[in-house]
């Protein structure tokens, strides 16, 4: 592999959209037959409501659609493929058995309304997940509930709102570190609090300093993320944990980053009251290219009577779902949650066990802390000391040579890697934030290192090679402004060989 | 460990490297008060084949809807899915991806959404949808808000027709924000009843909510409602649970909906003991920028070749912070996708076909049961594949004990929401229930009479 | 896609052999708890037994595994990725359905030896598709053993070199046309015949009165393959039997090409004897990239003392296996055959019924027909009249500019096809041998016309852009002199940060 | 119909373009005598929904290892697959291409099938391997033709210890060459006997063939039967049918093997109720050309990258017809293919782990079974997985009864290959068994004592 680059070009296929194909009458599955009297809608269905057609609607076989996906698949970039480094988004190896778990029948064909005596698996499996993240976490109780970690802020600040309000009053606001993810004061924006950015100090940590000038009686919480954006240890949080406490306030904690220190710290033994988990992250749900994923929140005895319902609970050797909270929130979506997330994340914990799991921090923050020693020599690193899961670089060298971190985003792909998160965190400008998680081997590493200090290189000799980068993909830079000047968001065009036009 | 490819040697080589002596010093600015001094306490770790072991007996503790005949519906149904769904929706490239942030290396699940967001379009009538919400209840949820940055008003009416769960939701987002939900009740058709829904606007009126077929599997009249919603300067939002009904139900965007959201789980979706499901979100063009959630749009590269793109993300959290129209970034993109693969599959003469399906195998339950005696379809009005049966001498419970001995999953009992229905059962019946299980099912239900 | 070619270029990936990645020590799968005494092996095998190490053996994580393989799959194309025309292999889309199916437990997890009374299910399947084999082709039994076409071959020579033996002498040489299958003559030789070649007529059949003459009581059989490799329906082939039979010779039928006539014409009411089914080319069972398919054998009541055992009967309500034929040949291979593929087979024949299966046919040879009628315009078409589910085009026309049968080949991998099979049968020059198959739309044969026409146009105006292609694949074209010159058939190398070298 | 794309009016079409009025036209050259005037007598179609449980309903007539815990061997054997196996073999890239006739767009497979070739000879401890037989019995059928070929001998010596539907296929196909196959008994060790292997020998010996672990699980002398083969200038022929043995067992090659074949089953592939299975094929390089089989070579391209061919393809039958060194065409690459991606995942450690977990456990049973009264252990000669138990008291049949009513299938009756062993059972006990199962096998056999 020493010169020889992991991206190469290969034969792919052009595919039009399924509705630019077919021909009428065409279907690509077959339908029970119908055992019972062919009454016709007009009899079942007033007039008015009846629909007659949907034009424009594909009409393909199943070879058709087979090779639709099948070649559609094959312009994406996965794990599975090779390494994605995308800082904050943990993408890891989603181990293979996981995927068979959750489609066994008694978990993928249950329905979540059939009798509790008829649902005893999916029951246990819940109540010992939730037993699972809780001592991950350090936290007393853990919603199964939200559907990714977005999710889980919000419901994170309702359980907030909902205990400060039984204590008198909800508070006006909420104070975000400028390092956070956008969905932190999103969230809380949501929950109807108003954000006050708290500075980082100029080591890249959150200052109880500054933590401190900004609270007061009114402020509700504050969202930290630990270990945080920039990959760093909050070292001072427990110390902030105490200030805001001090004034009544919560403290909540982003716990996307949690596979630094899983098995190392406890966020529910550093002053934490509630945070969230990503369960497409630290324990390795694919993330599906958008979701499903599941955000879970872990949480202190006190919130506990706020949790939504309904909670699963241990009734001698039976299991049951208990709706009757009478403080309770209520419910941030229907049923349980991503059960079939869930079934993954409880798969994964117990094919790892303690040990492995203490083994994901170790190698994750190996892994991370090599990247940042040999890339040091070729990228301005705005933070430098050892990092946990990830290490954010910046563009400041390049841009004499006018690349920037969009331009090395791009030309990593035409080395075959995925590019790290990139311009996040907002405090660092141009930021290159690259995760590469515990499931990369050492020669992955290496061959990305290469590819970077490469690209650094062309970057001084051939900018120009830099900037007009990526060169193998099946497309190149796509045109962001005029996608977003002239949204063209649905296909509206005449079917092949149909009559009406897409006008549902 | 097979999931870690650094050996404890490759491990050594990288420290060295790193200059540290061990692991213990990259870790060092954890504060030792802040360590864990002990193991977690877990259980121990299981082989592959233990694990396969252990899941297949937990799962076998579960029913499944293969052993069962089950009429199970209210907002999660039971309908087949081609097994060409999941050989393409596990491809590896799909669903070991992130969110295409990076457009030339994601394509495949690019296009893919742009035309997710074509065929809901083309099921709801409407002109632009959203790439996903998490579910039916939070794209509702969603939506109230979304009505609320429209036109600023507060209040809601917010009919007892809608699933209970998603005015649950509904109620626990709107709080945060002071929106007021109003209930109204349903008429003897099992429908929103429009005098009260009248009663209940006023200019306060952010927006009127209706889901259509509604929990109890009645249309409503989406037309009259709309009328009466835009008359006070109003939106109209309409909620569809039970997805494979626009395949013979009007469009809720020719009745005249503003918004229209809804659950697509029935689309290449399993049940999953209740998720993770597909929330749509359709609107009007002219309300694309107070819409949440992602979008993707058709754009050209420097060669001038088609590509998508993620666009319009100034709405987004990311960018917006705090003054977002939404605070979600992973949605449920592979069940956007699975839905996908099924509608392509089913095609305009299969969708069609399934939903009439449904429509007459419930209408013979329907009839069927109303021949029973100790028994009466409960409302009158028009229904595609769920309906209410009241029990006049067993309770539900009791009934649906009789119909487990027989290996039959009766349906929803109503007197969990509904005390005034606590003698009531929501019945679905969907292409999966032949008609032996049907006469089973009624057989069961008169006890042998 | 009027102007835009299918086949376009992405991104791909290099990737080196398994042997040349890992490091010492690694592993991509956890093994079942050892819950016995830890004996040491010593004490359980004698010493000049036992094996220490298989140093070069590969030592991966489960992540480098699994890219290893899905990028190498990337350079394969498969039915599910476009048009697959390789002329006699049938290769249609297999249903997604069928292959759950054979995934069943009750399938793939059952032991062959395990009693009868736990095996109904799989012998019930067995029995039925015997009687829906013998119906689709008019024999009266089907043995289920064969592995694969050319192994039925093997079993249908042996069947008639026994049956002849009972009647006096097996006979000394079998018949095989100039424009069968190689495997035609291979079978018959393995069976102790020797081959005589049947010239084909000028009109591309076997003419009754060549067979005439090389027909006498020395000869056993003669080997037809109907429809023939040319596309045709050998018209008399009923003459043809009756000329064998008269001198006490037996007809077997290659039925590869059977996706032609199915459900229209019967080779049992032909005048066959004995003939073999490919599964995996008529009945959807996919190729596998080379195998498993299964060859199942069709014969007449004549043969049937001489199938191999055991065979599937009906007694009562239940399913036995009858090891108990004292004149059979005996086995061609372990248990029953190929069973996951005869399942997925069945799962085919169910699901299509027999409207679906005749519905194969006629539309098999429409598209076979609907190709050759647009292509004979720019190609040389040696034997100009309908065809069934192939046509055979030549290089003729294209040979003046010094473009070839390999050239076009190769070029129609650019535009994103697979080539047809080519300089097979061998009675056609350069041939190009085109089956479309029934699961091939009429637009996606308009594609592969318009391309098979522009490489014509190509082959006179820049022949050398032809005869260099293909230019999009991972690969150009490979040497094969070199391979064959210093065959270099395994890996030899050193593994990384292993000691030994990989002498096994 | 879902998998024929055409309509009727694509067809219609079609047929105007190719001038003709109806596809019967097309048909006109079939004789009408040779026509079926009928429509075929079959089962009427299915829909997906209804094969899917027509299907489910026949494969739960069915045992499944899942279900019980069993004891057979014999030449199948249940051993754990990983899930990524399935996952990867199942690449739509891989099972729906045919064989890699166009390298350039069959690297794929082709480096696959290197590497295939590689582990073959380093399991074996031969030079060349081939890209796969069809199965263990076919493949030592075809190694005795391919002996015949290299020094045109007649004779076989074939001990009763080699699996008895080996020696039928072996029998079926060699008698048609005029090859002689001689039966060599065992002796109480349950392995070969050596005096009576050179008694057999002579110079028209072509091969003897060695079964190890042979059928009754017993280790073989390899070294010394190979010095007495070669003494008589016959080749040694290596029959493996349990590959796990490779992992712990000496190999062929250095025990003097010329040709060593087998099954490959254990690697990748499911039970399957007896196929498909994979046949493995290895020799010395000095016999290349006369060994049967697909075979793939490295090599470059015009651009002087690395890539891969099938090659050699002289001795095959599509150039050689009636002189080819096999008839083979299709064989099982995809079994292959699983079997490498199982052995990569195993590797170099993993490999040695199962083989020993496999030993260990089958020492801890033979231990075990030999205290029961009533029986003992058959043989004293060392064993891999497999061993042979005499039964006392009851009848084999007698046994197994008892243990399926306990939901254990027991071992393999003998008597069905060996009436001299009719009161034996051929017990195979693998890392699936777990040391319950194992003694719930001794207290169901011990009837309770
Ligand atoms: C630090 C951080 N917080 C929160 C989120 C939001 O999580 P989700 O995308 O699951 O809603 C992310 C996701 O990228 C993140 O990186
Ligand atoms: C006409 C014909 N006969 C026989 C065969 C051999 O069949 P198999 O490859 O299944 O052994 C083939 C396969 O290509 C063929 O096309």
């Amino acid at each position: 592999m020493k010169d020889e680059t992991i991206g190469i070009q290969g034969l792919a296929f052009h595919e039009p959209l399924l509705f630019e194909q077919g021909s009428q009458g065409r279907r690509g599955c077959s339908l029970p037959e119908n055992d019972v009297p062919e009454v016709k809608p007009e009899r079942l269905l007033p007039k008015k409501l009846l629909r007659h057609d949907i034009p424009g609607f594909p009409e393909l076989s199943e070879v058709e659609v087979v090779r639709h996906f099948t070649r559609l698949s094959q312009w994406n970039y996965g794990v599975d493929l090779g390494f994605y480094p995308l800082g904050s988004c943990t993408m890891k190896y989603s181990p293979k058995i996981n995927e068979e778990v959750w489609k066994l029948p008694g978990f993928s064909r249950a329905h979540p309304y059939q009798p509790e005596s008829l649902a005893q698996g999916a029951l246990e499996l819940m109540f010992e997940l939730e037993q699972y993240l809780a001592e991950v976490s350090g936290m007393d109780r853990v919603s199964l509930q939200p559907a990714a970690g977005a999710h889980g802020e919000l419901l994170g600040m309702m359980l907030i709102r909902a205990y400060l309000e039984s204590k008198g009053s909800p508070r006006k606001r909420v104070l975000v570190p400028d390092s956070a993810h956008g969905t932190n004061p999103a969230s809380a924006a949501i929950c109807g609090y108003q954000c006050v950015q708290i500075k980082s100090g100029p080591r890249g940590y959150v200052e109880p300093q500054a933590v401190a000038e900004a609270m007061d009686e009114d402020v509700a919480a504050i969202m930290v993320t630990n270990p945080n954006t920039l990959g760093l240890f909050e070292e001072q949080i427990a110390e902030i944990a105490k200030i805001v406490h001090s004034k009544g306030g919560q403290v909540y904690c982003d716990g996307a980053n949690l596979n630094a220190i899983i098995g190392i710290s406890r966020p529910g033994d550093t002053g934490i009251d509630v945070l969230h988990f990503n369960l497409h992250k630290t324990f390795s749900v694919p993330h599906g290219g958008g979701g499903p994923g599941a955000g879970p929140v872990g949480l202190k005895a006190h919130l506990a009577p706020f949790m939504p319902v309904p909670v699963v609970e241990k009734k001698g050797k039976r299991f049951v779902l208990n709706y009757n909270l009478p403080s309770s929130v209520g419910k941030v979506r229907a049923f349980y949650g991503h059960f079939a997330a869930l079934v993954r994340a409880y798969a994964y914990i117990r094919s790892l066990g303690p040990s492995g799991l203490r083994r994901v921090a170790e190698v994750s923050v190996i892994n991370a802390n090599y990247l940042m020693s040999q890339l040091k020599s070729h990228y301005h690193l705005p933070y430098d000391k050892f990092c946990k899961h990830e290490c954010v670089f910046s563009d400041a060298r390049q841009i004499p040579y006018d690349v920037h971190t969009l331009d090395i985003a791009k030309r990593l792909m035409d080395y075959g890697f995925h590019p790290p998160t990139i311009y996040f965190p907002l405090i660092v400008r141009g930021a290159l934030m690259i995760e590469p998680t515990e499931t990369e081997s050492r020669e992955t590493l290496d061959q990305f290192i290469a590819a970077m200090k490469r690209i650094a290189e062309e970057a001084e000799r051939d900018p120009e090679l830099v900037r007009s980068a990526p060169h193998k993909t099946k497309v190149s830079r796509l045109d962001e402004v005029k996608a977003a000047r002239q949204p063209n968001l649905r296909w509206k065009g005449k079917a092949p060989g149909q009559g009406g036009s897409s006008a549902g | 460990m097979q999931y870690i490819p650094n050996t404890e040697a490759d491990c050594r080589a990288m420290l060295d490297v790193i200059g540290v002596r061990s692991s213990e010093e990259l870790f060092a600015d954890i504060p030792s008060k802040l360590r864990l001094k002990r193991g977690l306490n877990l259980a121990p770790p299981l082989s592959e084949a233990g694990l396969w072991k252990h899941m297949r007996a937990l799962a076998s503790k579960n029913a499944d809807v293969d052993q069962y005949s089950s009429f199970l519906g209210a907002g999660a149904y039971n309908h087949f899915l081609p097994a060409a769904v999941s050989h393409l929706v596990f491809r590896a490239e799909f669903y070991t991806a992130y969110t295409p942030y990076q457009p030339e290396i994601s394509q495949g699940t690019l296009q893919a959404i742009y035309e997710y967001q074509t065929l809901i379009c083309q099921l709801t009538g409407m002109e632009v949808g959203n790439a996903s919400m998490y579910d039916g209840s939070s794209a509702l949820a969603e939506a109230l808000l979304m009505a609320h940055r429209i036109n600023g008003r507060q209040e809601v009416v917010m009919p007892l027709a809608v699933h209970p769960e998603y005015r649950m939701v509904c109620q626990t987002y709107a709080g945060k924000l002071g929106l007021r939900l109003h209930d109204v009740p349903s008429t003897d058709r099992g429908t929103t009843d429009l005098k009260e829904v009248k009663a209940a606007l006023s200019d306060r009126t952010c927006c009127v909510v209706v889901q259509s077929p509604n929990f109890f599997g009645a249309l409503e009249m989406l037309d009259e409602i709309a009328e009466a919603a835009h008359g006070a300067g109003a939106l109209l939002v309409v909620a569809v649970a039970e997805a494979v009904s626009f395949g013979i139900v009007k469009s809720p965007g020719e009745c005249g909906a503003d918004i229209v959201v809804g659950e697509g789980q029935s689309f290449g979706n399993h049940l999953n003991f209740g998720g993770p499901y597909l929330g749509f979100f359709a609107t009007k063009e002219a309300y694309i920028r107070s819409m949440p959630g992602r979008l993707v749009g058709q754009t050209e590269d420097k060669a001038g070749r088609t590509g998508y793109v993620l666009t319009l993300s100034t709405r987004e959290q990311h960018i917006r912070r705090d003054k977002a129209t939404s605070n979600i970034c992973t949605n449920v993109g592979l069940c956007a996708l699975a839905a996908t693969v099924h509608l392509a599959l089913l095609g305009r003469s299969g969708l069609r076909e399934l939903a009439l399906l449904n429509l007459r195998k419930t209408a013979y339950a329907k009839a069927a049961i109303s021949k029973l005696r100790g028994y009466e379809v409960r409302f009158s009005g028009p229904t595609f594949n769920e309906f209410v049966v009241r029990s006049k001498k067993r309770t539900p419970a009791q009934v649906n004990r009789a119909l487990l001995a027989k290996k039959i999953i009766g349906g929803l009992e109503l007197g969990r929401f509904y005390p005034d229905l606590s003698d009531c059962l929501l019945i679905c019946v969907t292409e999966q229930n032949s008609r032996e299980e049907i006469d089973a099912l009624c057989k069961a239900m008169g006890g042998g009479r």
